[in-house]
Parts: structure tokens; C-alpha cells; sequence
């Protein structure tokens, strides 16, 4: 493993973590986007275009918008 | 042709059936209605025809793609997995045929075509992960058979059902998640997915990697306990099938939960050795587990008021039985365990059937109010008690005889205190069943009762699984002598091959 | 969302997210994709589109029984292929085996059922996907037909 | 520490889990489901590396490179599909359950439901 | 307590995984048993066996098409799933 799988992997951490603690579901979803998207970039390092561009689009993109959607008809704050 | 393709086919039928009603879409409830009782009716018939096919000619594989494994995935039928679709495809078309006319009444105007098709959906998925011999593809049918089962349990828009599916949701994600994390394990250790190349890369794996491989059957049992409800880890299902519509507490106590079993039954006996699960603390953690089931589950039955919410805890109970019949780890304890799991799924559905009935006609559902209605309506109530009966194991019924095996399966492993937790788990049954029945068939009325006709389909579905309740209790050699000789080989081979 | 920036830069950007998400499905057995990828980019198009011109517009829209038939139908299809399968004397699902032509590596109709197979993939992820942000985010749930 | 890589993942996998587990706000879990499932995803996906790989892709060109196990990859695919269906439906009951009870909040929600009977 | 308990838990679990993870083959190594016969088959003979360069794409549609289709119904089910529940 280099150092940039474990840059990634430190940052997947400190990501999962802080929505474990956010109180503002807003920021927990841009959160969760910033992580699937350093997710994404991790699958390429490791030589996974496929799962990466897949990730991209449905990871950060569509589950982002439906999670974005859902608390637009709810409320914001926990 | 048909012959050839048979295993992919009966997948294929449910799954097309239920693209198809949503493709005609919602309007045309009818339409949705007559095709599942036509494809739950034409799968029951090719499941027949597979369970034929296996009693003459013995294993059945099946390679999708032309690509024999381990390249591919692999279909495979013998026995043990015929005698289990035959009960998922039985009692899945009698819960249609009883909804034919009931459901419209139960569940709002055009969700009664999604539901169907949900319906349809769950049911190709448990037939594919019977069939299925590729791990990932076990994994892919259970999640789709998690989704339609919660999805069974809400259709009905009802908020305390909203929350317990998603309970329910959020558990069983939890659980498959832990097995997908099991299946990676194994994965990574031998290389293969298939059931069979695994099982035979597996002792190698365990002698360079054994926490690994104890790691990933710990994660793989827990994962699939979640599913199954297995005490501790059951919480979810009381609320799941107590607020279910009837034939979704019918199909998912009866059916869905048995499924996992399924799959822990594949996992025992076919991947593992048994002398790996031996040395793992894995038999005594099942029997104490199952224990407990089996007591908690009755005790909390006894307590409940709701007609439903007793009958889900009950299938906490009786998952507990079939459990301690595969942790026991005995030949006749097995052919006991499988057969348990056939009778409970008929007796289960029949309960819950004939429950969500007079609940309906009754109008109340707690289990003071079904007094009297025996004499109003003689056939639900009917089915009612001999399912009761055949719960608490009175002897020429189907559930006296899962039981009779299970105990000998205690003797042969000189389990003997095992004995006493089957005959005191019995008594207890006892005390929540029988005052139903003698108040159903004694007491007076307690509640005005309008008289209506119960519909046809339904009288004939119940009748049907009376009857089978008779029929299995007294010939149940007929279906042992089929899953002995399986069962018989899986021990003597030591882990070779179902 | 009235504003005009918005909606010029959405206009301007969609044919073009589409021609990308329809590449991906297209050479995504040449090259990474596939059928999930290209049809979640062509779904998010049509999600920026309904984002930037209001979800309430009737005439804007994916109408739900147009979605519904491109769903069952993309699933039927792939069933349909598999059981071409059968016709043609193999397994289900086969495709070198029932004696699909495979033409040359490298172009896009190469691989026999394969690219059939992944644009059945790509109009079924598309529809649903646009089908689920739709109904998880309009406000009145209305009856579909 | 050949394989701290491993073990970040579980460190992922348990975050995801105890949100899922502990938190009682239903985004919040469904967040950590996805949480949960994406570290699994990392971990197959990861079992398939080799050292210095390239992906899969047009192998007859460029012989001799090592190229990573291209299994895992297509069954990560299958799963993350998999895994935004069981989002979008948990969502859709978020939204109902939040229409019937103005909150998303489990434990409230159980609190209500006790108070009712 | 609870809390307390819950956290004891996650750490003797996660201790357990992490003890695991040491014992694992070792990350990227190309002699662990998953590089077998069955990977180093898909990746020589797809070109000739199913005419597509991306291995990948030869997987999810040729050899485990069947996985995809389980995929394709679990997205139906979701769809019929979400609509049953927000129309009812």
C-alpha cells in the first residue's frame, strides 16, 4: 500500500466519523458525497476504473440527490 | 427443452410474471390477480416436476451461460433443496389463492397490482437462493428477497407496519452486509465462490489462514441469524409479521425467514468441514441460542394479547426448534430440522391465514374476542385449532412428527437434556394455543359478529393445508425416506456434497 | 429556481452529459463503463433538467407510465436475450456458446449479446433512477395512471 | 504492516455500522448503511489488487503488465446497485414515516407509539 | 453504562478484526489464492471467448449475467417497493 491509498483511507475515516457526530443532516450528506467521491478516486488507485466511474455517478451523484430529496420533504436538522 | 432449462425457468417464471404485471401496470388489478395465481400455480408445477426429476435421476446441475464452474455461476437441485422449493412453492400459491379475493378488501386500490408483483418477486428470489450454488449469487437473491419482504410488510400504508419495515430494512441490511463481509472473506482465502470448489479449497485455506476462516464463519452465521430471527437477534420480528396484511405475515413467517436457513443449511453442511465446525465454539453457541429461543419466544407469546403479534412470536419459538435441530448435529436431528422447516411453513401460514380471517370478520384482534366464532365460521376456525394442535405437537399431525424427529436427533447425539427443552417447550405452546381453540368452539360470542361468506379460494386454501397438516403427520415416511439418504451422505462424507 | 443562469447552463450542458452517458453505455465493453454508469449519467441529466426547470412542470417531465414501460420492458429484454439462449440450443444467458456473433474486438457491436445486453442495462438504470429521485422528491404524491 | 490497508477498512466498516446501529435518526442510519456497504465494497475490491496492476482492459495489447483480478470489480458492481435500491426504498419510508409522526427520529418514533397504546 | 458498553463492544470487536487483518494474505501480493486459475482465465481467454476487450464488462454480462439480472429485479423492486409505499 502507498501513501496515497492511506491519505484516502485516512480520509474515508475522519469522513465516516464525522457524520457519526454532525448534528445538520445537510452536511452529513455533503459529507457522505466528499467520501464516496474520495471512494471513487481510491478505486482507480487501485486499478478499478469500472467501479470508480460507477461509484462517481451512482455513489456521490444519485445517492446524494435522493438523500438531498428525502430531507427536502423532512427537515434539516437532526 | 423444458426438461433441460427446468432450474433456470422456475426462476425465470415468478421474475417474468412479475415484470410483466408491472409493465401492464395498475390499473389493471384483475389482470395482476389472475397472473400470479397462473405463475405461483405453473411454478408449483414445475417445482414438482423438478422434485420428480431429482427422485428419479438423482443431483441436478445447471450451468447459466454455458460456463461450468468456477467460472460461472451454477444452478444446482438435489433432495434436500427440492423437498424445500416444493414447500416455498406450495405454500406461496395456497397464500394466493386464499388472497385471491381477501386482498382487494385489505390493501388500497392500486397497490393490489405492486403488491402482487412484489409478491412474485419475493418468490423467485427464495427459489433462486435454493437453487443457486455461487455464494455471490445467494447474496444478490437475498437482498432482493429483504427489499420485497419489507416491502410486503408496509404496502398496506399503515404506520405502526411503516416502522416496523423499516426496522426490519435496517436489520436485515445489517445482517447481509455482514454476510457479503463473510463471503469476502472466503473469497479471499480460497479464490472461488462456487459452493462445491470452495468447500474443496477450504481445509487448505484453514491451514494457512485459520482466524480468518473462523472469523468469516462467525460473520456468515451472524449475518444469517439476523435474518432468521434467531435469539437474541430477533427483535425485529414480532412488529414485522404482527403488522404485516395476513398473506405477507403468512408468506414471511412461513416462508421468508426459513430461507436463511436455507442458506445457513448450504453454508454447514457443505462448505464447511465438520470437523472445522467441530472445533469451533459455533454447536454450543446454537443450542443455548436456540434454547432460549425457543423459552423466551413462548413465554412472550403467552404474554401477548394480539392475536398476530402471538403468532410472530411463536415463529421466534419455532425457529428456535430448527436451529437446535441443525446445531445438534445429528442425522436424524437434520431430517428433523428440514422437516420442521416444512411443517412450520405450512402450519405457520394455515395460523396466520385463518387469523388475518376471523380478524377480519370479527373486527377486533385480540384473542378474547375470537370466542364463539367457531360455530359462525367453522373452517378458519378450524384450520385455526388444528394448526394450534399441530404446533404443540399432537400426535398424528405434521408438527408432532417434525418434533418426534428432532427428539431422536437429541437421543442419537446424546443431547438428552434437549429432550426435556422440546417436552416442556411443548407444554408451554400448549398454554397459548388451546385457550383459543376451546374459546373459539365453547364460549359464547364476545363481540357482535356479522355473518359473511367466506370466499372460495379461501376455503379451499385452508382446507388443502388441513389436510396436509394430516397428510404429512401420518405418512412422514414419505418425505424422510426422500432426505435421508442426502442427509445420511453429508455425515458420512464429513462435509462432502449435499 | 427561476434563475436564468441556471436554466442557460442547464440547456447547454444536458446534450451533452447525455452523449456522454450514452459513450459510457456504448463502449463500456471496450473501455471502463458500462451499463449502471452511462445510465445513472443519463438519469442525472434528466434529474439537473427537472432540478433547474421545477419538478411540478407536467410537460417536463418523464411521464411515469413511459418510465414504467421503458423499466419492465429494459428487464424484459434481458430476459428475452437470455432465453435467445435457449432457442438457439445452449444455456441460458449463453452467448459464444448459442453461436452469437462476436465481430471484432474493439468496435461497439462486438461481443454478441453483450452490447444488447448492456443497453438493456442502461435504459433500465436510467428510467429507475430518474423514477426514484422523482417520487422521492415531489411533494403531493399523486396517483400515476 | 502489510496489511494496515485491511484493517483502515474494518476501521470504515465499524464506523458505518455504529451509525447504522446507534443513531437514531433514520438518514443518519441510512447514511451509515452506505457507509457500511461501500467499506465492504473497498475490502472485496482490495482482496483483488496486485502490486503495480493495471485494469483489466484491453489485455491482447498490452501483454506482460500484471492486470488485477477483475472478479471482484463486476461483483462490486452488481452491489452497489444493489445497495442504491435498498437506499432509495429506506428513504421512501423515511419520508412516510416522517409524514405520519413529524419526526425521523426512531427512539421518538418508539416513544410515540408506547404513548398511543 | 450503555454507552460505555456499546463502546467496550466496537473495541473488542474492532481488535478482533484488526488481529485478523494481520493474519490475512498480504495486500496486493500476486500470490494470494484469490489470483488463481479462475481470475488468470477471464483475464487471458476474454477476448477470444466473448469478442469484448473490457474483462469487467465480459464478467457483469457474459459470465455472471445471472447476477445481473438478480440486479436488474432488485432495482424493479425498489421502484414497485418506493411506489407501493408513498402511494398507499
Amino acid at each position: 500500500m502507498t501513501l496515497v491509498h492511506f491519505l484516502l483511507l485516512l480520509f474515508l475515516v475522519v469522513c465516516a466519523f464525522f457524520v457519526g457526530r454532525t448534528k445538520d443532516l445537510i452536511s452529513a450528506v455533503i459529507v457522505f458525497s466528499a467520501y464516496s467521491l474520495t471512494m471513487a478516486l481510491l478505486w482507480q488507485q487501485l486499478a478499478s476504473p469500472d467501479v470508480a466511474i460507477t461509484e462517481a455517478a451512482i455513489g456521490s451523484g444519485v445517492t446524494t440527490l435522493l438523500l438531498f430529496a428525502a430531507i427536502s420533504r423532512t427537515r434539516r436538522m437532526e | 427443452m423444458i426438461t433441460a432449462h427446468i432450474m433456470p425457468l422456475t426462476i425465470l417464471l415468478p421474475l417474468v410474471g412479475a415484470y410483466l404485471i408491472l409493465l401492464v401496470g395498475s390499473k389493471y388489478r384483475l389482470f395482476a390477480r389472475n397472473a400470479a395465481l397462473a405463475i405461483t400455480g405453473a411454478t408449483f408445477a414445475m417445482v414438482c416436476y423438478i422434485t420428480y426429476l431429482v427422485s428419479s435421476h438423482g443431483k441436478m446441475s445447471y450451468y447459466l451461460g454455458g460456463w461450468a464452474p468456477p467460472l460461472g455461476i451454477e444452478l444446482r437441485a438435489d433432495p434436500i433443496t427440492a423437498f424445500l422449493l416444493l414447500t416455498f412453492a406450495s405454500v406461496s400459491f395456497f397464500v394466493v389463492l386464499f388472497a385471491y379475493d381477501i386482498l382487494p378488501g385489505e390493501i388500497k386500490g392500486k397497490v393490489v397490482t405492486r403488491y402482487y408483483a412484489l409478491y412474485l418477486v419475493l418468490l423467485g428470489s427464495l427459489l433462486g437462493i435454493v437453487l443457486s450454488n455461487d455464494f455471490f449469487n445467494i447474496y444478490v437473491f437475498l437482498e432482493i428477497s429483504s427489499i420485497a419482504a419489507a416491502a410486503l410488510v408496509a404496502v398496506n400504508g399503515d404506520k405502526l407496519a411503516m416502522e416496523a419495515s423499516i426496522k426490519y430494512l435496517v436489520m436485515s441490511t445489517l445482517g447481509s452486509g455482514t454476510v457479503l463481509m463473510g463471503i469476502a472473506g472466503l473469497y479471499m482465502v480460497t479464490g472461488y465462490l462456487n459452493l462445491d470448489f470452495l468447500a474443496g479449497a477450504l481445509p487448505q485455506a484453514y491451514a494457512n489462514y485459520p482466524l480468518t476462516v473462523s472469523m468469516t464463519l462467525g460473520m456468515l452465521t451472524v449475518g444469517i441469524a439476523v435474518k432468521a430471527a434467531l435469539f437474541p437477534l430477533h427483535v425485529w420480528l414480532p412488529d414485522a409479521h404482527g403488522s404485516a396484511p395476513t398473506s405477507s405475515s403468512a408468506i414471511l413467517s412461513g416462508l421468508v425467514v426459513k430461507v436463511y436457513i436455507a442458506v445457513l443449511l448450504k453454508l454447514l453442511y457443505r462448505v464447511f468441514p465438520l470437523d472445522f465446525l467441530a472445533a469451533m465454539p459455533l454447536q454450543g453457541s446454537l443450542l443455548v441460542m436456540a434454547t432460549l429461543g425457543i423459552f423466551i419466544g413462548s413465554i412472550m407469546a403467552i404474554r401477548q394479547r394480539d392475536i398476530k403479534k402471538m403468532l410472530a412470536y411463536s415463529t421466534v419459538a419455532q425457529i428456535g426448534y430448527v436451529f437446535l435441530g441443525i446445531g445438534l448435529f445429528s442425522e436424524k436431528a437434520m431430517v428433523g430440522a428440514i422437516y420442521h422447516v416444512f411443517s412450520h411453513a405450512v402450519m405457520k401460514s394455515m395460523l396466520f391465514l385463518s387469523a388475518g380471517l376471523l380478524i377480519k370478520y370479527s373486527g377486533k384482534r385480540t384473542i378474547e374476542d375470537l370466542s364463539g366464532l367457531g360455530r359462525i365460521y367453522p373452517i378458519p376456525m378450524v384450520a385455526f385449532s388444528v394448526g394450534a394442535l399441530s404446533m404443540v405437537g399432537i400426535p398424528p399431525l405434521a408438527g408432532f412428527m417434525s418434533k418426534w424427529y428432532l427428539g431422536w436427533g437429541a437421543l442419537e447425539a446424546n443431547q438428552l437434556p434437549f429432550l426435556l427443552v422440546l417436552l416442556v417447550s411443548s407444554l408451554l405452546n400448549g398454554f397459548y394455543y388451546l385457550p383459543i381453540v376451546i374459546g373459539g368452539f365453547f364460549k359464547p360470542a364476545a363481540v357482535a359478529i356479522k355473518e359473511e361468506k367466506i370466499p372460495l379460494g379461501a376455503q379451499i386454501s385452508l382446507l388443502v393445508l388441513i389436510a396436509a397438516t394430516f397428510f404429512f403427520g401420518l405418512f412422514s415416511n414419505i418425505p424422510v425416506n426422500f432426505l435421508t439418504p442426502t442427509v445420511q451422505g453429508i455425515f458420512n462424507a464429513f462435509g462432502g456434497g449435499i | 429556481m427561476s434563475d436564468i443562469i441556471v436554466r442557460v447552463v442547464t440547456r447547454l450542458m444536458i446534450p451533452y452529459l447525455q452523449l456522454y452517458g450514452l459513450y459510457i453505455i456504448l463502449y463500456g465493453h471496450n473501455s471502463p463503463g458500462g451499463g449502471f454508469a452511462g445510465g445513472t449519467v443519463i438519469a442525472s441529466s434528466l434529474i439537473l433538467y427537472v432540478l433547474a426547470f421545477g419538478i411540478d412542470d407536467e410537460d417536463l417531465r418523464l411521464s411515469p407510465s413511459v418510465a414504467r414501460i421503458i423499466e419492465s420492458c429494459g428487464a424484459l429484454a434481458y430476459v428475452g436475450i437470455g432465453l435467445g439462449g435457449i432457442l438457439l440450443g445452449a444455456n441460458f444467458l449463453s452467448n459464444k456458446a448459442a453461436g452469437f456473433p462476436l465481430g471484432i474486438p474493439g468496435r461497439v457491436f462486438s461481443g454478441g449479446t453483450i452490447v444488447l445486453l448492456t443497453v438493456s442495462i442502461g435504459l433500465k438504470v436510467a428510467s429507475t433512477m430518474i423514477t426514484l429521485f422523482v417520487n422521492i422528491a415531489e411533494k403531493e404524491g399523486e396517483e400515476e395512471s | 504492516m502489510d496489511n494496515l490497508f485491511y484493517a483502515m477498512v474494518f476501521i470504515i466498516f465499524l464506523t458505518g455500522f455504529w451509525i447504522m446501529l446507534r443513531q437514531s435518526n433514520l438518514i443518519k442510519k441510512i447514511i451509515g448503511m452506505n457507509i457500511m456497504e461501500s467499506a465492504i465494497f473497498l475490502f472485496l475490491v482490495a482482496i483483488g489488487y496486485v502490486k503495480e496492476g493495471s485494469a483489466p482492459i484491453a489485455i491482447d495489447a498490452n501483454p506482460g503488465l500484471a492486470y488485477v483480478n477483475p472478479l471482484p470489480s463486476a461483483l462490486i458492481l452488481t452491489g452497489i446497485v444493489v445497495s442504491v435500491s435498498v437506499t432509495a426504498f429506506a428513504l421512501g419510508l423515511t419520508v412516510r414515516l416522517y409524514q405520519h409522526y413529524g419526526t425521523m427520529d426512531v427512539d421518538e418514533i418508539t416513544r410515540m407509539r408506547s404513548e398511543e397504546l | 453504562m450503555r454507552i460505555a458498553l456499546e463502546v467496550v463492544t466496537l473495541i473488542v470487536i474492532g481488535a478482533l478484526l484488526l488481529m485478523v487483518a494481520q493474519e490475512m494474505p498480504a495486500f496486493g501480493d500476486p500470490a494470494n489464492p484469490v489470483h488463481n486459475e479462475v481470475s488468470e482465465f477471464y483475464l487471458e481467454n476474454t477476448q477470444e471467448e466473448t469478442g469484448v476487450q473490457n474483462v469487467v464488462a465480459a464478467i457483469i454480462t457474459d459470465y455472471r449475467g445471472f447476477d445481473t439480472l438478480g440486479e436488474l429485479t432488485v432495482l424493479l423492486t425498489a421502484i414497485a417497493g418506493l411506489l407501493a409505499v408513498l402511494r398507499s
